[in-house]
């Protein structure tokens, strides 16, 4: 007793105030850990602990044949499957040497913009959650919704599709699918007007977002923080355009850039590329040419021996497959370059001396997604 | 002095856009039409899933409780999570020569990931994907399933 | 800048790089002594500027155990994969670039964790997916794991 | 004896001489407040189930649901379900708590939204005791619910805890102010702190007519300030869940945290009445001073129908509040009293009392 009253005032006062964020925490969207220093409510540093969904995911691609590859991509980043599923079989195909059929690409693409989209619309309802506005999550549900249904009637699955495959895809689209997609954009550009007024103008939002988590373009680069959280930085990171894949060379889009690097600038980016992802589809839906759901493949796929590497742009960033092949019908090492494990290590950087709220909203504003990182 | 402007015009735009805000909850709270709620349990009856939806992998029979699985076992080894076992026997055909017909086709469903390989690969498009979708049991070797009936056997000149 | 300049460019650094095959990004394998160096100049050189380390990863080439460096050039738009190997299994051991690329701090993590590589001068040099306890590293080829690794 | 439910004086009046006249005074009086006790135990037993019961209908509808719908028709026994379920779980021990106080918090924060409720005058004669500083009173003994919370978040020996009973002890101590203020501009123009005589004035127009652009500022700013002393959505910091998991009550389970979970409907309710009593008239029927007929026809609807319909459509506001906002930061939050609503109410007062000196109130 008599040591603690002894104690210099000071050394109390410089005690770092260590706060477990997670593994069960609301605002940390999966098991993530996030050790905080914190004085009072500001933070003072940030150790993230991830792990606890660690599936091990390239060990096993190792047994995989290519076309099993794909159902494992799938639950890496859930929410941007089909993009995951695009890397491996755009992989596999520039390995082959093999051109799919035009009416492939289109379908691709056009599944691709509905994966963004559905992406960014859970993402701002778990933002709008993030922030305390839980009646965001339901709206944005709502209308995720409506994708999923278009994902189930022509792929069979609501979530993890699986629905491309080396050479193609598994299925033909479904006859219903452009009248449904048609029906989604019209009742989608009405809703995100909804968005737009509970969230995007509000002033609380604003004041919460604004300035908070600034991320300057060189840290971004140097942290590899790629996608909207990197084009919210101001920097041009978007692989559909620096190497466009599928149909996004001959597709009309802006890519979308802010630069005021903080929360609010990511949060406006992802508003923004949801509608220029209606516009890309909008501009492919019409056009699908007819012919072959996929080219013609052998039964066993064997990638010659040599090194892969497959970058997309999936919903959170720059995907990158790499493969390095020894002939056999497994790969011999597969590396996934996921978006959300680099934009992870930004995060201490981007919360030092931000409060505990601004935190919730900059981890938001990452848009997450844990077993992404874990793999 | 302008900064007195500001800060009234603060007030003004940030009670605005709060009004705006609500506006839009009490816009769907006085149109309960909107409701996209789905009373799950009730709607059973008619809840109709898409054709492609991927319940379960299912081993199609005929009226005369025949399938057209030969045992082949490329589902088997397409299968990226082992959910698929073929037990299969060979028994002496008419023409005297020994002929592959399965004993069991056993599916695995606690381990199946609905990638649809299996289906997709069937050479004799025997598998197709079920529309069930409550497989809720309280026992976990209840997901491991039988797929050819029991006294089922195969059609005549699948294999 | 393309790959025949910027090779020329790198093999005027480091004259013993040793050039492999590879339809899409010009390889360049590395001694592991002068890696850091490289990084440095790469990063800070205006004509290269390779700014954006994309992808890091490790490789068990059975004899060996490699580190391979994606980079790539937000300005010039090119792209260049370093790779440098060691015949030490038992302690592989590479210069950090984290202090260049601060994405690498957690990718060096991710390939010690699975791979063993210690990464000199690395700031936080810890397991990030497995235990601290964790017996191996598992994206090993000699790694064996009997009870949660099921050969078909 | 005839039972007026337009005015209940006569009937306490009754029960008062007939217990008299059947025991002695002081008896009397005993039995007057267990009778008072018990009937406040039973409203507030009924009104915090009611309100669960309407906050999360309000909020699903709110956000394109149906909201519970399984227990009884419509779900209306879902809240009486869910306080079933609560009494029987388990109550967990946090080791190296501060057993006392951790079981005591509870207690002092519904014993302070209990006793506030006393002072509401729910009809004409309806109320359990009416002070002639009423709202003195009441301000008073609401804000002493942020002891509760302050003894929950400490003695939790919880980080998340601390942090959130910190945030609520600076937000409820700050915000006391404006909701002290606002009402303040009533009482400029009532020169009255008892409620009954209050309700009483609004006889000829309620207050918020009467005192009209600083009445309705006052109003609007009491709205936002007893918002946040109720901890609720959009300033419900000091649970935060997104945050701080659920704040000062993250280690209360049970019947424990089913008392924090009432005392802040009953909270809720309190403040709601209270804006209903001090700006809307109370029980006061619509009164438009002149249109004696049309004021006949108003003062057919019984005052509880009166009081209850206004208290409600305040509730229902602040959960329009809760359920479209996103939370507030805390320095955001402080800002927003000590440099928005404080000057505002200052200068609302003055011109209040600039208006009642001028006469230039209705």
């Amino acid at each position: 007793m008599k040591e603690i009253i002894n104690l210099p005032v000071k050394d109390l006062e410089q005690e770092e105030y260590i706060v477990n964020m997670g593994p069960q925490h609301p605002s940390t969207h999966g098991v993530l850990r996030l050790v905080l220093s914190l004085q009072g409510e500001i933070v003072q540093s940030l150790k993230p602990h991830c792990g606890y969904i660690h599936r091990g995911i390239e060990k096993m691609f190792e047994k995989d044949t290519y076309p099993q590859v794909i159902h494992l991509t799938d639950r890496m980043d859930y929410l941007s499957a089909h993009i995951n599923n695009h890397a491996v079989c755009l992989l596999v195909e520039k390995a082959l040497e093999i051109e799919v059929p035009e009416r492939v690409k289109y379908i691709r693409t056009i599944m691709d913009e509905l994966t963004r989209i559905q992406s960014h619309q859970l993402w701002w309802s778990s933002f709008g959650m993030d922030l305390g506005g839980l009646t965001c999550f339901f709206y944005g549900l709502r209308d995720r919704e409506m994708i999923l249904d278009i994902w189930e009637e022509t792929t069979g699955s609501r979530f993890l599709q699986s629905y491309n495959c080396p050479g193609g895809v598994m299925q033909d689209i479904h006859p219903n699918f452009q009248k449904k997609v048609h029906a989604f954009i019209k009742t989608f550009k009405k809703k995100i007007r909804d968005y737009d007024r509970i969230l995007s103008g509000n002033v609380i939002f604003e004041n919460r977002s604004q300035g908070v988590g600034v991320l300057s373009k060189e840290d971004a680069i140097s942290y590899g923080v790629t996608g909207p959280s990197g084009r919210g930085s101001g920097w041009s990171c978007d692989v559909r355009k620096m190497e466009p894949y599928s149909m996004y060379s001959k597709v009309h889009f802006n890519e979308v850039l802010r630069y005021e690097c903080d929360t609010y600038a990511r949060y406006m980016v992802r508003m923004q590329e949801m509608h220029e992802s209606m516009n890309i589809i909008e501009q492919l839906i019409d056009n699908i040419p007819a012919g072959d759901c996929s080219a013609k493949m052998k039964a066993v796929i064997k990638l010659p021996a040599g090194e892969y590497f497959q970058r997309v742009e999936s919903a959170r960033g720059e995907l990158g497959m790499y493969v390095i092949s020894d002939g056999n019908k497994t790969p011999y090492r597969m590396k996934v370059r996921t978006p959300s494990f680099s934009n992870l290590s930004a995060l201490d950087h981007m919360s030092r001396g931000m409060k505990i709220a601004d935190l919730v909203a900059i981890g938001a504003s990452l848009d997450l997604v844990i077993p992404d990182i874990d793999r | 002095m302008n900064s007195f402007f500001k800060y009234f015009s603060d007030i003004f735009h940030g009670v605005k856009s709060l009004l705006i805000g609500m506006s839009v909850t009490g816009r769907y709270f006085f149109s309960p039409g909107q409701i996209v709620t789905q009373q799950y349990p009730e709607n059973r009856k008619d809840l109709q899933m898409f054709e492609r939806f991927k319940g379960e992998v299912i081993l199609l029979h005929d009226a005369n409780n025949q399938h057209s699985c030969n045992g082949c076992g490329i589902c088997e080894n397409n299968c990226p999570n082992g959910s698929i076992e073929i037990i299969s026997t060979r028994v002496p055909g008419e023409d005297g020569k020994l002929k592959r017909i399965i004993d069991k086709h056993i599916y695995h469903l606690g381990m199946c990931t609905f990638c649809g390989l299996c289906v997709k690969n069937c050479p004799s498009s025997a598998l197709a994907f079920g529309q069930e979708f409550e497989h809720a049991v309280f026992d976990r070797s209840k997901l491991n399933k039988v797929l050819n009936k029991p006294g089922s056997s195969i059609i005549k000149g699948v294999e | 800048m393309d790959n025949e300049t910027l090779k020329a460019r790198i093999l005027e650094l480091v004259p013993d790089a040793q050039q492999e095959e590879n339809k899409q990004f010009l390889t360049l394998l590395v001694p592991s002594a002068k890696l850091h160096d490289l990084a440095l100049k790469l990063k800070n050189s205006p004509e290269l500027a390779f700014d954006f380390l994309f992808c890091l990863s490790g490789v068990d080439y059975v004899k060996q155990i490699a580190v391979v460096y994606h980079l790539s050039s937000t300005q010039h738009k090119h792209a260049l994969v370093i790779k440098v190997k060691t015949d030490d299994r038992v302690n592989p051991n590479f210069d950090t670039v984290s202090d260049i690329w601060r994405t690498a701090e957690f990718h060096e993590r991710e390939t010690y964790d699975m791979f063993g590589v210690r990464f000199n001068n690395h700031p936080d040099l810890r397991r990030i997916f497995l235990d601290e306890d964790w017996k191996g590293y598992p994206l090993r080829k000699d790694y064996v794991d009997e009870v949660n690794i099921v050969e078909f | 004896m005839t039972f007026n439910i337009y005015d209940f004086t006569s009937f306490n009046r009754w029960i008062d001489e007939s217990l008299n006249s059947i025991m002695s005074p002081t008896w009397a009086l005993i039995t007057e407040m267990a009778i008072i006790g018990i009937v406040f135990l039973l409203f507030y037993a009924v009104v915090g189930l009611f309100l669960v019961y309407a906050e999360r209908k309000v909020c699903a509808f709110m956000q394109n649901r149906v909201g519970p719908n399984r227990v009884g028709p419509y779900g209306i026994f879902q809240t009486i379900a869910d306080f079933i379920k609560l009494l029987m779980k388990e109550l967990v021990y946090i080791k190296d708590s501060d057993k006392l106080l951790f079981n005591l918090a509870p207690y002092i924060i519904i014993i302070a939204s209990f006793m506030a409720l006393s002072a509401i005058p729910f009809a004409k004669g309806l109320h359990a005791i009416d002070f002639d500083i009423g709202i003195l009173y009441v301000i008073a003994v609401s804000s002493l619910g942020v002891v509760g919370i302050l003894l929950a978040g400490w003695s939790s020996n919880n980080k998340y805890s601390l942090i959130g009973a910190m945030r609520s002890g600076a937000q409820i101590v700050s915000y006391e102010l404006s909701v002290g203020l606002s009402l303040l501009t009533i009482i400029v123009l009532a020169g009255t702190m008892q409620f009954s005589e209050i309700v009483e004035m609004q006889r000829n127009g309620w207050f918020i007519f009467k005192g009209h652009i600083p009445a309705i500022i006052a109003f609007i700013v009491f709205l936002i300030a007893s918002t946040a002393e109720t901890n609720r959505g959009p300033f419900d910091l000091a649970e935060a869940e997104s945050e701080l998991t659920a704040g000062f009550h993250t280690e209360y389970s049970g019947i424990k945290f089913a008392f924090f979970f009432l005392a802040e409907y009953m909270n809720m309710f309190l403040v709601a009445s209270i804006a209903a009593t001090v700006f809307w008239g109370g029980w006061m029927p619509f009164h438009v001073s002149g249109w004696a007929g049309f004021n006949t026809i108003m003062d057919y609807i019984p005052p509880l129908v009166w009081y209850f319909g206004k208290t409600a459509f305040i509730i229902w506001l602040m959960m329009l509040f809760k359920w479209t906002f996103p939370r507030l930061r805390i320095d955001q939050l402080l800002t927003l009293e000590w440099k928005y609503l404080l000057p505002i109410n200052l200068v609302n007062i003055l011109f209040m009392a600039f208006l009642v000196l001028m006469h230039w109130h209705f």
